[in-house]
């Protein structure tokens, strides 16, 4: 099975690179894009045909290695 | 003294530093990462470098490291820890020390001299900071970026747990002498207990006039002052 | 599957090298025999343009202990230390994908000096982008420079020199050269020649993925019924894999176990396990479906083809396996067993048991094409043609253009981002004339500089490339090192244009009159052809990588003025040739003309004199004075010692702006303090070196009499702005 | 409006950081983690209520600037 999981940064920490992403797009001249967050992105294959085990499996490893709880929170997504 | 420098796969300061440890009679060992058990150690050293290749997020997986539960146990125990540049990431990421490195503001690594102004010298990597306590030291990194929230920030300043802050030649403390956007200008942090500093900059790469500064001597002097 | 004309032409293999082939092989080739024969044939491989001229270059002197032929070359710098370094460029990668092609790059030549058994200590770049003002200029020069800090940061290799040039005919082809230097113990040099038979051959490091099939890949495209996606071209470096691979290997080559090994680069595996067999006269033969591979159903085409970074092929001594293994699987690495040597001379490959190539060695390696080019003479630009009068503008505006201008500003803005001080032995930084690196633990070192000079060499190739190599020289020497050897990289378009291989021709012609001249070796190097596009041409850019060595590191020199009221002495005769100078450039507009002269017997005669002055200790600062001329020599002196100078400017001379902006050859500035005036000048006149004295150094300001008077932090400002400017339009992009 | 997109390298690109941190997964006793993927995550906040012309511009974007197309794919998503 597989499923992606996206960890972003929370939204009180500092995200210097969607800052800067932002910035350049506005140089680019695309006027209209008003922010931009930046974060990571991961498609794990997991061979495990039960959805729901699979889902707490993404989910303890979301929790203990792809976020740093303290800054980011992350979102599974099961296709 | 006797420390013990870990090697993780992709430390690339570990010989560095343990060339500066031993220049000032400190008795060092290697010790790989996939160890259970450290040595008979008074001092732990996590080197700079690029860990696992900086992936993930700088310091994570290498917290993940089988040494890493025994460096805990020494941490609790009082043990002196030293993280330097990725070796601080990794106490970061391991939960000895508070906050997160983000990327630096102009998201380039920078490799250059700054100067620190030495904030706390009342812990035993920085006694005899005192009566210079401005220094300078070369950084070279690109996530050192020293992020704390509001709460976190006060706690430190309250309760004196940043060792060094960049400043300007002069010792002040401005945003045109923060090289990478830390909050505070927070170069370095220690723990509650004052046993484990994390810094960005890098002392053992200034141990000798030849190479243009003796700043970081200092550091290793302090350590094995009893 | 049948072998039309259309894919040998795919293949990039010519009609009557196809009849060679199969003359030699007296078969057809089968698609991956076909294969293997474009990887190892093309220019890139074969030097089939260039060995004719390489051969006449300058290799031997009794420093030397490995010239061209190995995977670097090998200098002595006495106590059992030897210096391994090479040059090497990645131009057309880098413009397609800027940081994966600089990263590789650095990786690729990083590999080179490793698997000789060293261990690197030093990176050097050289790169040229087009016009600032191209569009694709300013993204191209961030990603090389995030490519090539990424790779060398993160394998903890101090990046100590380089240099970074702009100018328009870059504008489709830039050019990513990247120097690698290594230290080694004279008796643990390890050889890519392989011995005896039966001995097993051995894949370390990464899986192989499809990465970098070229052109080729292209015609195997086509034979893929479900061809999905375009395959990448484009090579994805792994620092962190690489540092593993480089303290594998240098971990087991503290023994013998190891009887030959060869870094896998350009044709992969291909190339690496031709040429191990092939120098040691010996056959080799693997099964590859033993090579570990990244995908599913690779073909054994896409295993040989496959330009995946971070490998290795060893021939072990038998019996040694296990050991070996027990080394890289600490480290996290592949390791497998995929053949073993042979005594049938033929490369010959097994897939499941089954033969699916099988050609002579010799085919691919000494009977491969090698071609005596047409050629024609570079018709060198006269002193025809003048630029309109100059002599009203005001030195103190020219000099401020030129500082500011793009390719005389100072790099920092580059250097920064590369970690220098990595390895705690930079005793010199960037930034000087040369970057210094001390031998761990001991009070010696080693100076290290790569040059190029394209405007001098598209003017005059001979004239330009004999520049170069005297511009290599006097950056050893300003830091006080006596110059071993260099490495080149030459640069050049199409070398089937009678006139690129006159360029060729003319520029070893110039490189071998300078280093036979200078007793200065080549001892590795790289040619890079086909800098073109739309007809296009790059001009002739040799790139030189020196070193010198500093026996004592207490008598290393620095440009930095030390400190005032020394006086300043230019060394060498200022003839004022303005002809290809940054002044008509910048300032004039003007391109045409011959470069400045370059007579050898001054450059080696002045040269060795500074030196003899810097081990006396005679001198406090020394810069050579090249691009930009004696004012901006100055300039920088002034600058990065943050010492003003009061220069006076004679009066018998042709011209004020010819006097302080000509780029005549072989001159320094060295400060001098007045109580070793008198002895300076004593060793000058006995050596009959002609100098002046220009000045004195002072605090502040630099102060031209009768011209102007400029504070130095002004002065600094100018030649840091540009690089900030650049990229602050587009912050953090 | 939200849109987001993510960045992920060609199929048989080389990703290094995926495969560091699968072999960590898999060294922290997740046996049946069998390949990971990394890629890049982008949430772009947009003053466009048009749908279909807010899609061509984000599409500019990661065509000009997000990713480069000679490694990388992207896919954008509308919420
Ligand atoms: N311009 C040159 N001058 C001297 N030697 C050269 C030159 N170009 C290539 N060589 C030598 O030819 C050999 C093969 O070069 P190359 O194919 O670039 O090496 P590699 O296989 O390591 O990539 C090397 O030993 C190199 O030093
Ligand atoms: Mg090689």
């Amino acid at each position: 099975m597989k499923i992606s999981a996206t960890v972003t940064l929370k939204k009180d920490v500092l995200d210097p690179q969607g800052k800067a992403v932002n910035q350049t797009i506005k140089n680019m001249g695309f006027k209209n894009v008003t922010d931009v967050r930046q974060g990571k992105y991961f498609e794990i294959e997991i061979d495990e045909a039960n959805k729901e085990k699979a889902k707490e499996i993404i989910e303890d490893i979301c929790k203990k290695l792809l976020s740093n709880v303290v800054i980011e929170d992350y979102i599974i997504n099961y296709k | 003294m006797r420390s013990s420098v870990i090697v993780f796969p992709g430390s690339n300061c570990d010989r560095d530093v343990a060339v500066a440890l031993e220049k000032f009679h400190i008795k060092n060992q290697m010790v790989w990462h996939n160890d259970t058990n450290l040595p008979k150690t008074d001092l732990v050293v996590l080197p700079g470098g690029f860990s696992y290749g900086d992936y993930l997020r700088t310091g994570c997986i290498a917290s993940k490291s089988k040494i890493i539960d025994d460096v805990i146990r020494h941490a609790k125990k009082g043990g002196l820890i030293l993280g330097i540049c990725n070796g601080f990431q990794i106490l970061i990421e391991a939960g000895l020390l508070p906050g997160i490195l983000l990327r630096n503001i102009g998201l380039r690594f920078l490799s250059k001299n700054v100067f620190l102004k030495v904030v706390n010298t009342d812990n035993q990597f920085c006694l005899n900071y005192k009566n210079k306590d401005i220094i300078q030291l070369p950084i070279a990194h690109n996530e050192g970026n020293f992020f704390a929230k509001k709460e976190l920030l006060k706690m430190l300043e309250d309760n004196n747990l940043i060792a060094f802050k960049y400043c300007n030649k002069n010792g002040e403390i401005e945003e045109n002498s923060n090289p990478n956007g830390s909050s505070n200008n927070i170069a370095g942090v220690i723990s509650e207990k004052k046993n484990i500093l994390g810094m960005m900059p890098h002392p053992e790469r200034l141990i000798d006039p030849l190479l243009s500064g003796e700043d970081g001597s200092i550091l290793f002097t302090s350590l094995i002052k009893s | 599957m049948k072998i039309t004309p259309e894919i040998i032409d795919k293949h990039g293999i010519k009609p009557d090298e196809y009849k060679k082939i199969i003359k030699l092989i007296g078969k057809n080739p089968n698609l991956l025999e076909l294969g293997i024969f474009s990887a190892m044939w093309n220019e890139h491989c074969s030097y089939k343009s260039s060995k004719k001229y390489l051969k006449t270059l300058p290799i031997k002197n009794d420093k030397v202990i490995q010239g061209p032929g190995e995977n670097a070359g090998i200098v002595d710098i006495e106590d059992n230390d030897a210096i391994v370094f090479k040059i090497e460029s990645h131009n057309h990668p880098s413009f397609i994908e800027p940081y994966q092609g600089a990263a590789t790059g650095v990786g690729g030549i990083l590999r080179d000096v490793f698997t000789m058994g060293a261990r690197p200590i030093a990176t050097l770049n050289s790169i040229h982008f087009g016009s600032h003002l191209h569009s694709k200029t300013k993204n191209l020069l961030n990603g090389v420079v995030l490519g090539i800090g990424g790779y060398g940061n993160c394998m903890g290799i101090p990046t100590i020199g380089g240099e970074v040039k702009f100018n328009s005919s870059y504008n489709e082809n830039i050019l990513v050269n990247a120097m690698a230097v290594g230290l080694v113990k004279k008796n643990k040099i390890f050889y890519s020649k392989a011995k005896g038979i039966n001995q097993p051959v051995i894949y370390v490091g990464s899986k192989t993925g499809r990465d970098g099939i070229h052109g080729a890949s292209m015609a195997s495209n086509k034979f893929d019924n479900n061809s999905e996606q375009k395959k990448p071209t484009v090579q994805v470096g792994d620092p962190f894999t690489e540092k593993l691979l480089l303290e594998a290997c240098l971990e087991l080559m503290k023994d013998n176990s190891i009887i030959s090994i060869q870094d896998m680069g350009a044709a992969g595996l291909t190339s690496s396990s031709v040429e191990m067999a092939s120098k040691g006269n010996l056959g080799i033969e693997l099964e590859l479906e033993k090579v570990p591979c990244r995908e599913e159903n690779m073909t054994p085409y896409e295993i040989m083809l496959s330009e995946s970074q971070e490998r290795m092929l060893l021939i072990l001594n038998s019996g040694k396996e296990n050991q070996a293994k027990k080394i890289f699987s600490k480290w996290g690495l592949d390791f497998s067993i995929i053949g073993k040597t042979t005594n049938s001379k033929n490369l010959i490959l097994n897939y499941n048991g089954n033969e699916v190539a099988n050609l002579p060695l010799s085919s691919l390696s000494k009977d491969a094409p090698e071609y005596d080019r047409k050629w024609i003479k570079s018709t060198n630009s006269k002193k025809t043609e003048n630029p309109k009068n100059f002599k009203s503008l005001k030195i103190s505006t020219c000099l401020e253009k030129i500082l500011k201008s793009p390719n005389n500003s100072e790099k920092s803005w580059v250097w920064e981002q590369y970690d220098h001080t990595v390895m705690g032995d930079t005793v010199q930084k960037p930034g000087g004339d040369s970057g210094v690196i001390r031998i761990h633990g001991k009070n010696k070192g080693i100076a290290l500089t790569v040059d190029s000079s394209a405007n001098y060499c598209l003017a005059d190739p001979v004239t330009g490339a004999k520049q170069v190599v005297c511009e290599t020289w006097r950056n050893l020497i300003s830091v006080g090192s006596k110059p071993l050897a260099i490495t080149n990289c030459l640069n050049f378009g199409n070398p089937e244009k009678d006139k690129i291989m006159g360029q060729f021709v003319e520029t070893i012609d110039g490189i071998s009159q300078a280093c036979t001249y200078l007793d200065f070796p080549v001892v590795s190097g790289n040619v890079s052809f086909y800098n073109e596009t739309k007809n296009n041409s790059i001009p002739p850019t040799p790139t030189i990588g020196g070193v010198g060595l500093i026996k004592n590191l207490n008598n290393m020199m620095t440009k930095n003025f030390k400190e005032p009221e020394n006086h300043i002495f230019v060394i060498g005769k200022t003839l004022g040739h303005l002809y290809q100078s940054e002044f008509f450039r910048e300032i004039m507009n003007f391109n045409n003309g011959p470069p400045p002269k370059v007579n050898l017997f001054n450059e080696k005669n002045n040269g060795l004199l500074i030196l003899d002055l810097i081990s006396k200790k005679l001198v406090s600062s020394v810069h050579d004075i090249s691009s930009g001329g004696m004012l901006i020599a100055l300039s920088e002196m002034c600058i990065s010692g943050k010492i003003g100078a009061k220069i006076r400017i004679p009066n018998n001379i042709i011209g004020k702006h010819e006097y302080l902006f000509g780029e005549d050859q072989s001159r320094y500035i060295v400060e001098i303090s007045e109580k070793n005036k008198k002895e300076a000048i004593k060793i000058l006149e006995k050596n009959s070196v002609y100098y002046e004295v220009i000045g004195k150094t002072q605090k502040d300001y630099l102060d031209l009499e009768k011209e102007f008077k400029i504070n130095i932090s002004e002065l600094s400002k100018f030649n840091s702005i540009w690089f900030k400017n650049y990229f602050e339009e587009n912050y953090g992009s």
